[in-house]
C-alpha cells in the first residue's frame, strides 16, 4: 500500500451560509457564502482558478470556480449559472440557506510564477468568473505584475456579468494601470453602442477575438490567461500564436464533468496515449503546451 | 521474503483460523461458468480453480453501490456512513487482481485518501492463489502474472499442499499465530514451486505486444478501427464494470419520505455511458460511441498513475455481449 | 407547505402502474398524506375539477377519447408525469404498430370492420402533449417512483436512469444470461432502474422499460442475437414488445422486412 | 305521455378501468340498462399472432395489472396443454401458492380499499384511514402479504416473469418461503376481521334474484386451478368447450354483446366458487363458510364481498399449507424440455373475479396462429346489467342519487376489472 495522507473524510462537505445573493442576469446569480466553521476558514487556502464542489442535499454537487480572491477567505463568491439539476436547486435557495462546500480543488493559476510579467486576461461569458479572481489577486498585489490587459466578451449589456465592476474598470481602470477592453455580440445593443460612443477605443461589436485589432499585444514577458466557452479557445489561441506567444505562455482553464474534484471518480480524464490527465487534479488550468500534447483537451 | 509450506491436511484448519480476521470471501460459482467473490464459511463452498470473477475484488474497497453519507436538512448535518466492522479476508485473489489493487491504491489513497477505501483496505487480508491462464488471460504480457507484493499471503499449490509466500507484516502475524500448521519449505518443495511456475508461464497462449502502445494509440486517433468497433459496441458499460482497474464512480443523492433527510450514494460508473462526459447545460465532451470507445482504450492503455492501467485479466473480452475482443482491438491499433 | 394538488389518471392500459403506487403498502398512507388528491378514480369517489399541481397519467393514447382526456388533463396541470411504458411509448399494445393496421386488428379480434371505438394507433403521451417527467417500466418500479416523488416534493426534478440494464446486472453481480445461457437478452439496449430483475432470475431482459433513447444500438443487438442463432422474425417481435414506437426499432423492422421480402401484413 | 328519466353514472369509481352506467326509465318501466365501457381496446389476440410461444405469456400477462398472475398461469397452462407438458408436483404447488397470493392481494385491495368505504360511508380509503387507521394499516399489511407471494414466486408484484412455461426460472428458496409463511401467519387475524366486517355491515337485498353460478372445478381441494367447469344448473364441461359457456350474444335488453349460458346471464367469481365448491374448503374457512351459509345465498350477488372475505381466510391458510408441502420435500431446480407442436390448447384459472380462459392455436414452429381470451368481467357483464335492472326496478321511487349509489355499489360488488375485459365488449358512447 502506498503512503497515505490522512485527512478526515475528503468527500464530506462543510456547511456554508449564503449571506447574500445578487441577481446578475436571468440565469446567473452571485452567491456570497460564508463558512460556518472557523476551522475550515483557516484550512481553506486557495489561489485564483481553483474551484469548489458546491452541493445541495438531495440533489448533488457541481464544480464551481471561485470568482473572488481574498487573503482571508471567510467569504467566497460564486457566480452560478442555472443550467442543470444542482445549479437549479442552488438558484432556489434564499439568503440564510445552507450550501455544502468541499474544496478548494484544482491547481489554479500559477500567480507566483507570473510575477514580474504582464498579464493578458481573455474572458468570454461566464468564463469571466475565474478570471475575476485572477484580476482581484493581481490588483491586490498590483506591484508584482507588469501591464494588465483584460479582454472581456459577452453577448449583450444585459448578459454582462459583474457589470458594475467591469464598467468601473472600463472607465477608471487606467488609474490602476489596467486596460480593459470589451466586446459585445448583439448588433442592436443600444447600451453597448452608447459605451462605444463614450470610449470607442476600448469596445467593439463582435466576438472577443476582435479585440486583438484594438490594441497591440506583445508576447514579450506576457502571460495570456483564457477562460470561456470551449468553442472560444481555438480562436483565441490562434490569435495569440499569430502574435508569437509561445504555448507555455498561454494558460487555459477547462470545464469537465467533475464529480469528486480530487482525481478519483474518473469523469474528467482527458487525453490519449502518452498524455492522459485529470482535469480536476492536474488542471483545470493548463498551458496551451499541455493542450497540444493532450488530445481532446480543447 | 519468508517462505513456508502449508500441508494439505492443515488447509482446512488454516482456513477456519482465518475467521478471526473477519468474514472470509472467496470465489464461488455463480452461473454455469461465472464466479463471484462471496462470503464463505467452509472451504468447499469455494472453487479455487476459478478463472475469474464477474466483478473484480475492487468491490470490497469501493462498494458497487453504497451509501456514503446521510444528511439531515433540519439539523444541518452530513453524516458519513462507514461500516462497523470493515475486517475481511479475501481468499483466493489472483495476481492480476492484486496488481489492479496496487493501481487503485494509488488512485484512492495518494493525495487526499478516500476514507472509505482506506478503512477497508487497512482492514482487509489478501490471500493470493496461483491460477492457470485460459484463452483470454494476457497478464503475462502485462507483467502482472506474478505478484511480488501487494498481498499478505500467497498460496502456490504443490503436490501435497501449498507453497506459501508471506508478503506483509499482517501475513507474518497470521503464520506466526498458526505456527503449528506450517512447515518450513524443503528443497523438494522449492523445486516443485519452480517447476510449477515454469509450467504455468508456458500455459499462456495469448500475448499482446506492449512496445510503443501509447504512441500507437495516439497515432490511431483518426483510425477507422474505432468506427468499426463502435458500430459493434452496444455501449452497455459492461467492460468498465468488470474491469479491475476502472475507477470511475458516480454520486447520486436521494431524499427520504420525510423530505428533509436523505442519503448520498456512490455507484461504479462507466465511461462508455453517454452521461460520463456530459456537463450541465448539455455539452458532452464525448458525445458519440466512437469517442467513448476510443477513450476507454486510451485510458486502459495509458500510464496514468505511472503504471499500466490494464492487468490482462480478460474480463472485458469475456463479458462483452457484443464479443469485442480487447486484445484484438489493440493488435489492430498497433498494426500487428 | 401547502399540499400539492394531484390527480392520478389512466388512459388505455392494464392499470398496473397505478396499482404499483398502491403497492407501496408500507408508506402509502404517509405518501398520500403529502398530497391533496383531487382525482384518483381507481381508489376514490371524491372528485374535484380543480387545477392540479401534478397529474400522474398511465396508459397509452389509443382512442380519440384518450386524446381528449389527455388534453384536458394537460390543460389543468402544471406538471404532467407519464407513468409506465404505455404512457411513455404506447406500451405493449403498440407492438404491431406499422405492421398491422389498427382496423385490421379490430377485424381479427372483434370480427367487425367498423371503427366503433374511435381507435388510434397506440402512442405515448409525449406524441401529443408536453410531458414533464417519464417514469418507465411495465410496470413502474416502486422505489424509482417513490424517489421521483420525494425528489419533486423536495423541490427538484429526479435524476433519471439513462444507462442500460447491463450496468445494474453487473452491480448485482449476476451472471450474464446472454453470454452464459445464450438467451436473447435485451439488457444492453434497455434502460436500467429495475435492478436487472429478469437476469437476476436467470431470464433474459424483454425490454419492459423501453430503450435508452437516442442511444440504444439496436442494430448491434440484432447482430448479436442473430449470431446466437435466433431468427430475425423472433428477434424483431421481441424488440417490438415494448419498443415498437422507437426509431431504432422501427428501422430494424424495416431492414428485416426488406431482407425477407415480406410486405406489410395488410 | 310518460316522462323519460335518465340515471347516469358518468364514471364508475373505485374499480379497475373505466366504465359508465346508464339507466333510462319511462314511467314505471325500465326501458334501458347499459353498462358501457370506455376503455381503449388493446387487441392482445392480434398482438400475439405470429409470435413464438416462449414470449406469449410475457405479452398476455400484461392484459391486466391486478390479475397478472392469473393471466400468466392461464396463458402458460394453455401452452403446456398444447405442447403436452406436464408440470411437476413442485411447480403445481408453487403455482397454487402464486394464485392464492394473488387472490389475497386482489381481494384485500377490493374489500378494504374499494368496497368497504361504501359500507362505512367514506368516499375512499384515504378518508376512511383517518377514522380507522389501524384497520387500514392492517389491511395494507394483508395486501402486502399477498404481494409478497407475487414478489417471491413470480418476481414482482405486477407482471412477474419468473413463472414460465414448464415451471419457474428461479425456484424460491426456503428462506424466502418462510418469509411468506410468517407474513401469512401474521395476516390470519386481519383476514378474519374482513369476514366480521362484512357480516356486520349487513348486505342489502335489492338485487335478490335467481343467479346461475359458474366456476372451475378445482379437484379435491378448494382452489383456483382446474380443467372442468361446474355450473349451478348441474352441467359440467371441459374447459376446451368454454365457447359453449360464454356464448356471446346480442341480447334484447342490452347494447353490448354479452356472455350468456343457454341464453341466460350467469355469474362467476368468489360467490360462485364458494357456493359451488365450498364443501371442498377446509380449516377456518370451512367453519366460516358454514357459519355464514344463510347469508351466502346465490340469489344475492352483493354477497360476493362476503364470499371474497372468506376466500381470503382460505387463501392465507392455503399459502401456509402449500409452503409446508414444498418445504417438506425440499426445493429443487427443474428443467423442462419444451417441444412445440402444431396444436391448440385451452388454459383456465379462477382469477380473483372469476373464470379466465386463454385459448391458443400454434403452428409447428410454435408460433401463434390464433388466440382467444375470455375474462371473468366480460362473463359477468350480462349478470351485472340484470342486477342493475332489478335494483332500479325495486328502487324506482327513490331519488336518483340513492339509485346511483346503489347501482355503483352493485357494479363494485362484482369487483370488475374493466381494463382487461374490453375484450368482446362493445361500447356505445
Amino acid at each position: 500500500m502506498v503512503r497515505v495522507e490522512v485527512i478526515d473524510n475528503v468527500l464530506a462537505p462543510s456547511p456554508s451560509r449564503i449571506i447574500k445573493i445578487e441577481k446578475m442576469t436571468e440565469i446567473e446569480r452571485l452567491f456570497h457564502v460564508k463558512f460556518l466553521s472557523r476551522d475550515l476558514v483557516e484550512r481553506f487556502v486557495y489561489r485564483p482558478g481553483q474551484f469548489v464542489e458546491v452541493g445541495v442535499t438531495g440533489v448533488g454537487e457541481a464544480p464551481i470556480s471561485i470568482c473572488s480572491w481574498r487573503e482571508e477567505p471567510e467569504i467566497l463568491e460564486l457566480c452560478i449559472r442555472r443550467v442543470g439539476r444542482v445549479t437549479n436547486a442552488i438558484h432556489r435557495l434564499k439568503e440564510g440557506d445552507l450550501l455544502w462546500i468541499r474544496g478548494p480543488y484544482g491547481n489554479g493559476f500559477p500567480m507566483e510564477e507570473m510575477e514580474g510579467s504582464n498579464l493578458l486576461l481573455i474572458a468570454g461569458g461566464l468564463g469571466v468568473a475565474p478570471l475575476r479572481a485572477v484580476l482581484q489577486y493581481a490588483l491586490k498585489n498590483r506591484e508584482r505584475y507588469g501591464e494588465i490587459t483584460v479582454f472581456y466578451g459577452f453577448k449583450s449589456y444585459e448578459l454582462m456579468l459583474f457589470r458594475e465592476e467591469f464598467l468601473y474598470l472600463f472607465r477608471e481602470g487606467d488609474e490602476q494601470k489596467l486596460r480593459l477592453y470589451l466586446s459585445y455580440e448583439d448588433q442592436n445593443d443600444e447600451k453597448c453602442k452608447r459605451l462605444a460612443e463614450e470610449r470607442g477605443e476600448r469596445i467593439v461589436q463582435g466576438v472577443v477575438t476582435k479585440l486583438f485589432e484594438k490594441t497591440e499585444i506583445s508576447p514579450e514577458n506576457t502571460y495570456a490567461i483564457i477562460c470561456g466557452p470551449p468553442i472560444m479557445y481555438k480562436f483565441v489561441v490562434k490569435e495569440l500564436i499569430k502574435r508569437n506567444f509561445k504555448p507555455w505562455q498561454i494558460y487555459l482553464t477547462l470545464e469537465r464533468r467533475m464529480r469528486c474534484g480530487i482525481g478519483k471518480c474518473g469523469h474528467c480524464i482527458v487525453g490519449e496515449g502518452n498524455s492522459i490527465k485529470y482535469v480536476c487534479k492536474d488542471g483545470p488550468v493548463f498551458t496551451y503546451w499541455d493542450a497540444l500534447n493532450t488530445k481532446g483537451m480543447i | 521474503m519468508m517462505y513456508l509450506k502449508l500441508p494439505r491436511e492443515d488447509f482446512d484448519a488454516f482456513f477456519k483460523n482465518l475467521q478471526e480476521y473477519g468474514k472470509i470471501y472467496g470465489p464461488v460459482k455463480a452461473g454455469s461458468s461465472a464466479y463471484n467473490f462471496k462470503e464463505v464459511t467452509t472451504l468447499d463452498e469455494m472453487d479455487l480453480s476459478y478463472n475469474r470473477t464477474i466483478v473484480p475484488p475492487k468491490k470490497f474497497f469501493v462498494g458497487l453501490k453504497e451509501k456514503i453519507f446521510e444528511f439531515d436538512e433540519k439539523r444541518a448535518e452530513f453524516r458519513e456512513v462507514i461500516e462497523d466492522d470493515p475486517r475481511k479476508v479475501i481468499f483466493g485473489i489472483h495476481s492480476c487482481d492484486i496488481h489492479a489493487l496496487k493501481l487503485l491504491d494509488k488512485i484512492y489513497l495518494e493525495d487526499m485518501a478516500d476514507k472509505y477505501y482506506l478503512e477497508r483496505r487497512r482492514n482487509a487480508i489478501l490471500i493470493g492463489i496461483d491460477c492457470h491462464p485460459d484463452e483470454h488471460c494476457f497478464c503475462k504480457s502485462m507483467g502482472t502474472s506474478y505478484a511480488t507484493d501487494g498481498f499478505d499471503l500467497f498460496l502456490h499449490e504443490i503436490s501435497d499442499g501449498f507453497f506459501v509466500r508471506v508478503g506483509s507484516m499482517k501475513g507474518h502475524e497470521i503464520v506466526a499465530k498458526n505456527k503449528g500448521l506450517f512447515d518450513p519449505v524443503g528443497s523438494e518443495d522449492i523445486e516443485e514451486f519452480k517447476r510449477s511456475q515454469k509450467k504455468r508461464l508456458d500455459e499462456f497462449k495469448l500475448e499482446l505486444n506492449l512496445s510503443g502502445l501509447q504512441d500507437m494509440l495516439e497515432l490511431a486517433h483518426n483510425s477507422q478501427i474505432w468506427d468499426e468497433y463502435a458500430e459493434k459496441c452496444l455501449g452497455c458499460g459492461t467492460c468498465n464494470l468488470v474491469c479491475p482497474t476502472c475507477r470511475c464512480y458516480d454520486v447520486i443523492d436521494f431524499v427520504n419520505l420525510d423530505i428533509t433527510t436523505g442519503e448520498r450514494v456512490r455507484r461504479w460508473d462507466s465511461c462508455m455511458l453517454r452521461r460520463h462526459g456530459l456537463v450541465a447545460g448539455g455539452l458532452n465532451f464525448r458525445p458519440t460511441r466512437v469517442e467513448r470507445l476510443r477513450n476507454r482504450f486510451n485510458c486502459k492503455g495509458s500510464l496514468l498513475e505511472g503504471m499500466l492501467n490494464c492487468v490482462g485479466c480478460g474480463r472485458c473480452t469475456v463479458y462483452c455481449p457484443a464479443g469485442i475482443d480487447y486484445v484484438e482491438v489493440l493488435r489492430k491499433i498497433a498494426g500487428d | 407547505m401547502e399540499r400539492p394538488k394531484i390527480g392520478v389518471f389512466s388512459l388505455t392500459g392494464c392499470g398496473g402502474d397505478q396499482l404499483m403506487i398502491l403497492n407501496l403498502e408500507d408508506v402509502l398512507l404517509d405518501l398520500l398524506s403529502y398530497f391533496d388528491i383531487k382525482d384518483f378514480q381507481e381508489i376514490s369517489s371524491f372528485k374535484e375539477d380543480s387545477d392540479l399541481d401534478i397529474a400522474f397519467v398511465e396508459g397509452s393514447v389509443s382512442t380519440k377519447q384518450d386524446l381528449r382526456k389527455l388534453k384536458e388533463i394537460r390543460a389543468r396541470c402544471k406538471m404532467l408525469i407519464a407513468i409506465g411504458n404505455c404512457a411513455i411509448s404506447g406500451g405493449i399494445q403498440a407492438m404491431k404498430n406499422g405492421q398491422m393496421e389498427i382496423l385490421e386488428r379490430m377485424k381479427r379480434v372483434y370480427g367487425i370492420e367498423e371503427d366503433i371505438y374511435g381507435v388510434l394507433e397506440p402512442k405515448g403521451l409525449s406524441a401529443y402533449v408536453k410531458v414533464d417527467l417519464e417514469i418507465p417500466g411495465c410496470p413502474i418500479e416502486k422505489e424509482e417512483t417513490l424517489r421521483a416523488i420525494t425528489s419533486i416534493l423536495h423541490g427538484d426534478m429526479p435524476d433519471q436512469f439513462d444507462y442500460p440494464v447491463c450496468v445494474e446486472c453487473k452491480l448485482k453481480e449476476y451472471p450474464c444470461v446472454l453470454i452464459e445461457k445464450n438467451l436473447p437478452c435485451l439488457g444492453p439496449i434497455i434502460v436500467a432502474g429495475c435492478g436487472a430483475r429478469c437476469p437476476g432470475l436467470g431470464l433474459p431482459c424483454i425490454g419492459c422499460r423501453g430503450p435508452i433513447k437516442e442511444e440504444a444500438n439496436a442494430a448491434a443487438e440484432l447482430e448479436v442475437l442473430l449470431s446466437k442463432g435466433y431468427d430475425e422474425e423472433h428477434i424483431v417481435n421481441l424488440m417490438r414488445i415494448f419498443c415498437a414506437n422507437f426509431g431504432e426499432i422501427k428501422k430494424i423492422t424495416e431492414i428485416i422486412r426488406r431482407r425477407s421480402g415480406k410486405g406489410r401484413q395488410e | 305521455m310518460n316522462r323519460e328519466r335518465r340515471i347516469e353514472i358518468a364514471e364508475i369509481t373505485r374499480v379497475e378501468g373505466h366504465g359508465r352506467v346508464e339507466v333510462i326509465i319511462e314511467g314505471n318501466r325500465i326501458r334501458d340498462v347499459k353498462m358501457a365501457i370506455f376503455e381503449g381496446p388493446r387487441f392482445f389476440e392480434a398482438l400475439v399472432e405470429g409470435v413464438r410461444y416462449d414470449i406469449v405469456p410475457d405479452i398476455m400477462r400484461r392484459i391486466c395489472g391486478i390479475c397478472t398472475a392469473s393471466h400468466s398461469l392461464a396463458s402458460i397452462r394453455a401452452i403446456e396443454k398444447a405442447f403436452n407438458i406436464i408440470p411437476t408436483k413442485q411447480t403445481e404447488l408453487l403455482r397454487d401458492l402464486l394464485i392464492h397470493g394473488e387472490v389475497i392481494e386482489s381481494h384485500a385491495l377490493h374489500l378494504f380499499m374499494l368496497a368497504l368505504p361504501d359500507y362505512l360511508g367514506f368516499p375512499d380509503v384515504i378518508r376512511m384511514a383517518r377514522k380507522h387507521p389501524e384497520m387500514v394499516k392492517a389491511a395494507l399489511m394483508l395486501k402486502k402479504a399477498g404481494n409478497l407471494v407475487h414478489n417471491i414466486v413470480s418476481g414482482r408484484e405486477v407482471h412477474g416473469m419468473n413463472d414460465m412455461i414448464g415451471g419457474f426460472s428461479k425456484v424460491p428458496n426456503e428462506e424466502e418461503l418462510l418469509k411468506i409463511r410468517k407474513a401469512m401467519e401474521e395476516s390470519k387475524r386481519t383476514a378474519q376481521l374482513a369476514v366480521d366486517l362484512f357480516v356486520r355491515a349487513g348486505t342489502p337485498k335489492f338485487v335478490e334474484s335467481e343467479n346461475i353460478l359458474m366456476a372451475l372445478d378445482p379437484g379435491e381441494k378448494f382452489g383456483y386451478i382446474g380443467d372442468y367447469v361446474t355450473i349451478s344448473t348441474g352441467d359440467y364441461y371441459p374447459v376446451e368447450e368454454y365457447e359453449k359457456l360464454t356464448n356471446e350474444k346480442s341480447v334484447d335488453y342490452s347494447h353490448a354483446r354479452l356472455s350468456t349460458y343457454r341464453g341466460s346471464p350467469f355469474m362467476v367469481g368468489a360467490l360462485s366458487r364458494l357456493l359451488l365448491n365450498g364443501k371442498k374448503l377446509s380449516g377456518t374457512a370451512r367453519e366460516l363458510f358454514k357459519e355464514q351459509k344463510d347469508l351466502l345465498t346465490h340469489r344475492n350477488s352483493l354477497m360476493n364481498n362476503l364470499a371474497q372475505s372468506i376466500e381470503i381466510v382460505h387463501c392465507v391458510e392455503r399459502c401456509i399449507e402449500d409452503i409446508d408441502a414444498l418445504l417438506s420435500t425440499g426445493l429443487v431446480d427443474e428443467v423442462v424440455e419444451i417441444e412445440p407442436r402444431a396444436r391448440r390448447g385451452v388454459g383456465a384459472v379462477e382469477a380473483p373475479r372469476g373464470v379466465l380462459y386463454h385459448d391458443y392455436t400454434f403452428d409447428e414452429d410454435g408460433r401463434v396462429v390464433k388466440a382467444n381470451v375470455i375474462t371473468p368481467t366480460a362473463q359477468n357483464m350480462a349478470n351485472i346489467e340484470k342486477d342493475l335492472r332489478i335494483a332500479t326496478q325495486r328502487l324506482i321511487n327513490q331519488p336518483d342519487e340513492k339509485i346511483k349509489r346503489v347501482l355503483e355499489q352493485i357494479v363494485r360488488a362484482y369487483d370488475p376489472c374493466i381494463s382487461c375485459s374490453v375484450h368482446l365488449m362493445r361500447i356505445k358512447s
